[in-house]
């Protein structure tokens, strides 16, 4: 079968959920990914949406983080307030799955502003939502977005979201609990970052893709595991259901 | 006891010129037909909260009725941007609008901190982003016993709050259910309230998952059948998903925006 | 995932001599048999942590269990004293109790910022009362805003704590309803948790009231049918009253009270 | 009819409740009192139990704050921390009703420690429960408690509820946002803190109580008003809805 960029992007992040971990989902992509995870591999997959619906199960994708799908299937709606404070905040979320607007060679994340300054912006992005929270306290985050050099910048113009901050020892001086964002899901391939470093490095390439693209589409000086690997191509199992999910 | 109004004299006794008001809901039960009454109501100078302006917000923005906004995202919920919200704030138009940014989290404190009377609420949050540099509102605070750093934020206390909800009994109390929010917090944080709800009945049987806020903790109640849409009331209607994708054409034009809102707001 | 095994296996898993355990259950649904089992699995040195010790607690310290009690109301409700908890503080029998005092108010929010993540919490509190020149563990706080004075309190983190529900399901889902306390906070508070029910079920269809603690967030589920007798799981028993009553007798006297335990208990 | 110096004081204190307020009421005494008022002259009485049961309307007096009644018949049942933290804290309360094993001249109350010192009590009683914060956060606060020189005494072994204090100002001193507890309520008559002195000041007896019974049963120099009121006695409907709340 043949297949999107966008769809090979979709299922490698599906591929980062395990069974039976709890993850913290936005909507858009995060919310696809992890329920063709929930379709596929990880039926046991807990999803948390920040709206207060612990365990829904929606059958179709919602299209708001409030649809009322997701509250007749949760195992329990709770405030809005008890969500991040209860069950974000203490760290009992394994993975939190995050979009952005622009992310940097540490993996930070701006959804705030672009360009000007901040009182002044050139483009106004919706703001922080969940974000900086699920950044902080998720065991751990995936990222999700498509590679390009407007998104990937040397620096983010604002940030939302720490990633690894300015590098090795960040993320432990300023007390964030969780192991950050490990893991970056493009529709180019897939990034992670150095234990050592903390970079950003390519370690898969989506088929069809030369590390050469992923380079150029990246805006500093992309570091490149030794061993770049070609990701699996989507299974036609994980095409029919993420279609299917798409327009049911 | 709230006393159950019509929507009119509730917006007009409850808002006015000036105001802080927070019209809460989370993607669910956003209290439109309230917003929309504000609009008709031409109030002007709002401090418009709310952890999610979504469409409602960007109504009341591009008609001219806020000054500034005190919010944690804005956007139009799995469609994009709010373009009126956009255009205040990088062109001005209709008038500059002046923003507070937080996170969802600290929004969420701010209101509960709020209703318990607190003056401030602490959260893990913010720390290492660029928002504390942006806002006198977010600020370190020690824990008394173990000396760890955290965050502080200051309490929301609203002028008015407005929910809406399923239904009242006659003697306004009031019960949700579905995706609650904040908006027990968001009353409760509130000087006056105003609920509107999609009926009144006489007795309100119980519920899965209801929250119920009784009459005495409220100012007024209104009914407004449908009164969310195009957000939805759980067990009364469904999100119509079709309008948030067409609200942005419709809103991304000046013109056309205000054309719409003339024809089916005014 | 939350392993539902034998009352017994879970209480010899989970609670170990020394450790700081909160049983919570406000009035209603109080886990008396896991308290029993702890005794009967002969536990010491025990940190025993409640808002409202009730009878369970002069059980478990009457047999010797604790070394000391965190507490806000130690009573028999609605009769008076519970004589084995006053007898220790008292008299240091069969040993001496510290305790460590607090208001409701301030119980609660300990849990609270137990179950959050945070180091403490900030309440309105325990100002011009004796009771912060008792503990450590109440102390003033600063608005990093206003500047005004409130009252912090450190968060309560037991090392178990113990509920009892109406029921679970298959999966270690569980279910409570009625006045339901703060033991969702406990629970999520604890490093692990058992909660004991009336039964396990197929499905947990929705109940009005309800708090469903999902699996993941609990260690242990134990079946432990009328184990909250002489309290209640509303729905499937009512309050022992005439106990409660009758336990001012039994508890009055030391020999009396010992062998009502070797009968009932051991 | 006749009755007891027990049941006048529980109809005098369910007397000082009006109509359509907010009651945060403890078990024992004050439960009694506010449900009689509820069945008598106050049929839209808000109780408030600290179990969290909102807008109770009990049929027959429960034993502990807890008792199944409570939730059945509430608007909602809301948790523990809630209860304190969104309905009790900020002053939504217009009257919160406490007993007392001790209290003092300016209507401080003990409920922890009687003699010796607070590490070995002569006598260790329950404890504060919800009372410190009632006491300082309800808009005002009657006391409900038998008058005797064990007691009433001139200071009070153990501050657990702040009343006034050591006297004028100190409330204010102390932020407390409450009025206080300007009526107490006795088996022998009723006494109100004075607007200057903040002192309790006998100004009504029970029918059939001499002022100098009442100063006998104090532990200091009780102050009395200009002009002592007897309080009317209950009326025939009073005690037969109060003996019906007790043995039903």
């Amino acid at each position: 079968m043949s297949y999107s960029s966008d769809e090979m992007m979709c299922v490698a992040a599906s591929r980062a959920l395990r069974d039976r971990t709890v993850c913290f989902v936005g909507i858009g992509l995060p919310s696809t990914a992890a329920n063709l995870a929930r379709r596929t591999h990880a039926p046991r997959l807990v999803l948390i949406y920040e709206s207060g619906t612990l365990g829904a199960k929606p059958d179709s994708l919602p299209l708001s983080i409030g649809d009322g799908i997701l509250a007749d299937t949760a195992d329990s709606v709770v405030s809005v307030p008890e969500v991040f404070n209860y069950w974000l905040q203490p760290g009992r979320v394994d993975v939190g799955f995050l979009g952005a607007a622009q992310i940097d060679r540490y993996a930070n994340i701006n959804t705030t502003v672009i360009g000007g300054d901040y009182r002044h912006p050139k483009v106004r992005l919706p703001g922080a939502g969940g974000a900086p929270e699920i950044a902080a306290s998720c065991r751990e985050v995936v990222v999700v977005v498509r590679q390009n050099r407007r998104a990937f910048v040397q620096r983010v113009d604002f940030v939302t979201s720490v990633g690894f901050g300015t590098g090795p020892g960040d993320r432990e001086r300023l007390n964030l609990s969780g192991a950050g964002p490990r893991t970056v899901i493009t529709d180019l391939g897939i990034l992670t970052a150095d234990p050592d470093t903390c970079e950003l490095t390519l370690t898969h390439t989506h088929p069809g893709v030369a590390v050469e693209t992923v380079r150029a589409a990246t805006g500093w000086d992309l570091a490149v595991a030794p061993d770049v690997t070609t990701t699996p191509p989507p299974t036609p199992e994980e095409l029919t259901v993420l279609r299917q999910l798409r327009s049911p | 006891m709230a006393e159950i109004v019509s929507l009119a004299d509730a917006v007009g006794e409850l808002v006015r010129d000036g105001d802080a008001v927070a019209l809460e809901g989370f993607t669910h039960l956003i209290p439109f037909a309230a917003g929309q009454e504000i609009i008709r109501q031409r109030r002007r100078d709002l401090t418009l909260i709310r952890m999610t302006p979504d469409v409602i917000y960007d109504q009341l923005i591009g008609m001219g009725c806020a000054r500034r906004l005190v919010f944690s995202w804005g956007g139009n919920p799995g469609v994009g941007s709010l373009h009126r919200l956009r255009d205040a704030v990088e062109n001005g138009w209709p008038r500059p609008l002046e923003l507070e940014e937080h996170s969802h989290a600290g929004m969420a404190n701010r209101y509960v901190a709020g209703a318990s009377g607190l003056p401030f609420a602490v959260l893990r949050g913010y720390v290492g982003t660029d928002l504390p540099g942006q806002t006198a509102n977010i600020r370190p605070i020690e824990c008394p016993f173990t000396g760890e750093v955290l965050t502080a934020v200051p309490a929301l206390r609203p002028d008015v709050s407005v929910i809406h909800a399923q239904r009242a009994d006659r003697q306004g109390n009031v019960q949700l259910w579905g995706i609650t929010g904040v908006q027990k917090e968001a009353v409760l944080a509130a000087k006056r309230s105003l609920v509107t709800v999609e009926e009144v009945v006489d007795e309100l049987t119980p519920v899965p998952g209801a929250v119920v806020l009784p009459t005495w903790a409220l100012t007024r109640v209104a009914v407004a059948p449908n009164g969310a849409h195009p957000s939805y009331a759980h067990g009364y209607s469904t999100r119509d998903n079709d309008f948030y994708v067409a609200w942005d054409d419709i809103s991304r034009d000046r013109d056309r925006f205000t054309a719409w809102m003339e024809t089916h707001v005014l």
